[in-house]
């Protein structure tokens, strides 16, 4: 399998990749965020899709999500106003959210609508990578999805070979055991463990979640790994400032 | 850890290694003579076991038939919910942990929760909906003599669902000296099943009080509420392999099933995933969860235990819903008929009566799960008691 | 009918068939085997005994001492007063009667005698202070659901006193048909050894735990708080004529004894006569009955039995008074050292560890004797707990 | 013994006796309601002495109790207060009470206190005639005080024997099983109960109480008794009308 993720992950430049939230702040902001955050060179996407009960996210984004369903957000919505997505641009994207969602959607019928959209990967913190190697992975293969798994600072060695054995192009090393947007700058504990994953060589890539906000805490993530990505940040941003002032969040980001 | 096509851990991976720490030492603790010496102990001398199984006599003539009642109600804190605590308290301290965490309903499980930290000097912090703090002030009340921190969760309808969502967050948030005791047979593995063996002892007690009173160890129905489930699979326990005895769940109605105001999961929901276990659920179509409701802040949850659904789909259990009102005259009933009121989850399970007849020599065993002091607001309005 | 200089049957002629009759039978009744089995029975299936005897180990810790507590507060109802309901309810059956009264304070008595009512079907009324309905409604719902009738004492200060005296006015009005079930060790002979007699269950109980744990029967100190003080006659009854044993009684000093604001009858009263019984009594100089006044409703009460009030003339007990403070600071340690949350009555005994020391190896048994939910709002407020 | 109730029960004439509660309405009316009931004709006086807990009282009395403890009246004020009674009147005087007042007052003094006023008199309904005859009957005797008992229609033959042995002059025979102003009228059932205890033909006489409001119920129980006591019906009057309007209250019983 070679999708965009694996295309951007073979460039050095480190990866800038931004979560938002499918259908916030309005309904139908889904695409034009996407459109803002590709205009300001952002490297990777993962729009979230909202849930009721999103157990690994902290309140930013669970009130986003809330906020979404509120509009009128679904999975078939989502796969509507993803179905020009490659008309405008070329950044890999990725599906990120719960699993009981696409459960119900249909695993097969959900990946199938992926594919169609030209999404590249997928992320379900709650799927389990036992359920996941045995009953859904030649699906998410045949349709050329990536399945992203997360470790934490907790994950044991061997349990790291066996996530690292079912990603496939990437793997989202969560910064520290945290819900999304509940930790503030890194210390050497992070920074160890960083190096600690980066040193142990995996088939996948790396990449730098949960409590990147500016560009000290983005280099310091990045300099073990291929890139970061930034959610409850630029949710707070675009909460506060509009979605059209998306350009200078990127740029604090990026400046170097 | 599956019941059927139910169970499993549906979690995050952050949540991986705490649930897998306890994963790998349940068992093994469960099984040790010290644990059990020390379990036993405390449900003896402080939770009051064992309860006694009472013949309901007045009530066994109005419906012509033998009903036993199991009288959970009579536990330390008022109901079966502590025996969960008492054993995962032990089992938190051999695993070294230093702080509990725990999510509550109506209060009893985090009233249960507080009391055993309180009775080990642990910290214990209770999430519970922000709308439940004010309908069940009293169990705030309780939880803040006993020394806890009740945080209140704010998001979604800020009720059982909710404060469930905010306990797994804060276990992710403290990976390594926090145990989280869940309330009932729900959750990821090994929580089902954990929970339901330390809730086992009831149908322990009950065989051995059966025989002593009746020459047999089993009953012919042995009947309980369910919401999560856990006073349920604790009746149950000792019965599921035995075919000769029916098992009968009785869920919440609410306002009735086709009102959009329910709790009957098995007549509403379908499988899907809640709380890191796969199981029957209430959801729309795209698997949002929907707000369950009841009159019963105990049973206002969109799931089942998977230990349930899967009783459910195999077709072991027999399920009857019963609505708010039948409900409420089945709680006052039983007050008037035998002098126990009843939680109102647990007059969900007397409210049978109406939905199922039984033969005079059959012997039916409630699960009394719960005392209704913390209801008598609501028994109070609900009636008109006082002018 | 007396002990020492205490007790008797002070009663208008208008009650002595009633008392008489109560009075010629209740020894044959208590002592007859048909009485026994069905006492047991009950007290074993319906009220939960043996409650435990629970040795607390951190407060034990914090006080250097070996400290137990016989567990009332799990007894059905709350509280040890039900052992007596259902002596006296049994009783009554024998004695043909069909209809109860009771007077209640806090209202455990009341509830107490409104379950028993319920369980045997037989119709009852329970008098109670017009202010203490109000300041004890779930205990005024509570006998409400269980199909008593309550009927408010609107005379004098319309608490206990009022309403032990409303009850007997009903006695004298309907003397064949009705029993008076009264609550504690007070009132006419044979009234506080009757009663006493029903609560010695406690003592006897303690007896042969403390052997199973201590391979003793004799505890060093017994402790009660004491109101009327049936909870104190229960756990000290096996101990009366043994001297190696101490018992201690702990009154209700309100506000403290100089406050004119204190129910600390031993040190505040004199002898005199209330509710048909000679005993040590809050009086002016006149003999007109004063006021008490407590923050626990269960001591707001000007005497004491007879049989306390010889133990404190003999100096066979000890008594101790203590402050609404200090009772209520007890209560908050009892319920974050042990997990227990107390009734404010019963926290006054383990208020006593300020002002009395004990050695590491004596054993002492407090009577745990009633659980705090009905004090719930008085902690709150005491506490602030709630913002 | 002889004092001025031996006497009364003497004459043939049914005897009307008041009860009315020491400084009520207000605390020194004592001595002008005994007046007012001797100018109007009374045969026979109780005074009662205020009680807090009055157990064998109805609510009119105990209401009148209430109010006159506040109005200040005591055991030492009321013999105050009736220290000139016998130049005012020669009619018998009981002072009806519970005992607790008496035994915090002191007994003997208590006796010498109503034998000074000249009372002839006590009816304690609280004080037991076992503990009586045990240790205050030569009391009572040595200061000329009758003590008088009370029965009712459950009291059994025996015990109206031994009531009848320990009282002096009447005994005081409750109408039916109540609370004193909790009955209305009287039924056969009362009627058969009178007739029974006259033809036990006891030592001392009968007088009945409770129960008596009118002419009909007074003549009803005085068919077999020596009189009757009226109680509850005086003290609504007075509270109702005031005490000076004693005389149409007497004046109805006494009509014949």
């Amino acid at each position: 399998m070679q999708n965009r993720i694996h295309q951007r992950l073979q460039q050095p430049e480190k990866i800038v990749s931004i979560y938002f939230t499918a259908g916030y702040p309005k309904r139908d902001d889904t695409l034009e965020v996407i459109q803002e955050l590709v205009n300001n060179g952002v490297d990777m996407i993962e729009v979230g899709l909202p849930y009721s009960d999103p157990l690994a996210d902290g309140p930013t984004i669970q009130q986003s999500s809330t906020q979404a369903l509120k509009n009128g957000m679904s999975s078939q919505l989502l796969f509507e106003q993803l179905k020009d997505l490659r008309q405008i641009t070329s950044v890999p994207v990725i599906v990120m959210g719960y699993f009981n969602a696409m459960l119900q959607y249909g695993v097969k019928a959900f990946c199938e609508s992926c594919e169609k959209c030209g999404i590249d990967g997928i992320i379900m913190p709650d799927l389990p990578i036992d359920i996941y190697q045995a009953e859904y992975q030649s699906i998410f293969e045949q349709h050329q999805l990536s399945f992203i798994s997360l470790i934490t600072p907790q994950t044991s060695d061997e349990r790291i070979k066996q996530l690292d054995e079912a990603s496939n192009s990437f793997i989202y090393m969560v910064s520290s055991a945290s819900t999304t947007g509940s930790q503030a700058g890194f210390g050497q504990t992070e920074l160890d463990y960083f190096k600690r994953i980066h040193d142990m060589r995996l088939k996948n890539k790396l990449i730098v979640g949960f409590g990147i906000k500016d560009q000290t805490s983005f280099d310091q993530a990045a300099q073990y790994t291929s890139g970061c990505i930034i959610g409850s940040a630029y949710i707070k941003h675009i909460t506060e400032h509009g979605l059209r002032q998306t350009k200078p969040f990127i740029k604090s980001l990026k400046e170097q | 850890g599956f019941y059927g096509n139910f169970g499993g851990a549906f979690i995050p991976e952050m949540l991986y290694p705490n649930v897998q720490e306890l994963n790998e030492a349940y068992t093994t603790i469960l099984a040790s003579n010290d644990f059990k010496k020390d379990f036993n102990k405390l449900l003896r001398d402080y939770v009051g076991r064992p309860t006694p199984l009472y013949f309901a006599e007045r009530l066994s003539e109005r419906y012509q038939t033998k009903i036993y009642l199991k009288r959970e109600d009579l536990c330390h804190t008022g109901a079966h919910k502590i025996n969960n605590t008492v054993g995962q308290i032990l089992m938190a301290k051999r695993l070294g942990k230093k702080r509990i965490i725990a999510e509550t309903g109506a209060g009893q499980h985090g009233v249960a929760t507080a009391t055993v930290c309180a009775l080990m000097g642990i910290e214990c912090v209770v999430y519970m909906g922000a709308v439940d703090i004010k309908r069940q002030a009293p169990n705030v009340s309780r939880m803040k003599m006993l020394g806890a921190t009740v945080k209140p969760a704010t998001s979604g309808s800020q009720t059982l669902k909710d404060a469930t969502n905010e306990a797994i967050r804060d276990w992710i948030n403290n990976p390594t000296d926090t145990h989280y005791i869940i309330g009932s047979v729900v959750g990821p593995h090994p929580y089902p099943d954990l929970v339901a063996k330390l809730q086992a002892v009831i149908s322990e007690e009950v065989e051995q009080q059966l025989f002593e009173k009746e020459g047999t160890k089993v009953p012919d129905h042995v009947i309980a509420c369910v919401g999560g489930g856990s006073n349920a699979a604790g009746i149950y326990y000792q019965f599921l392999n035995n075919p000769e005895v029916n098992i009968i769940a009785v869920e919440a109605e609410g306002k009735g099933i086709l009102t959009g105001e329910s709790a009957a999961t098995t007549r509403l929901g379908r499988s899907g995933i809640i709380h890191g276990s796969k199981t029957l659920l209430m959801q729309n179509k795209d698997g949002q969860i929907t707000e369950p409701y009841s009159i019963s802040a105990g049973l206002d949850y969109p799931g089942i235990g998977p230990m349930h659904a899967n009783l459910f789909e195999s077709k072991r259990a027999e399920f009857i819903s019963v609505t708010d009102e039948d409900a409420m005259k089945a709680g006052l009933e039983l007050s008037q008929t035998e002098g126990i009121i009843p939680a109102i989850e647990t007059a969900h399970a007397f409210a049978i009566f109406k939905e199922r007849q039984f033969n005079h020599d059959e012997i039916l065993v409630f699960n009394c799960s719960g005392r209704g002091d913390k209801d008598l607001q609501t028994y109070t309005d609900y009636f008109k008691l006082i002018d």
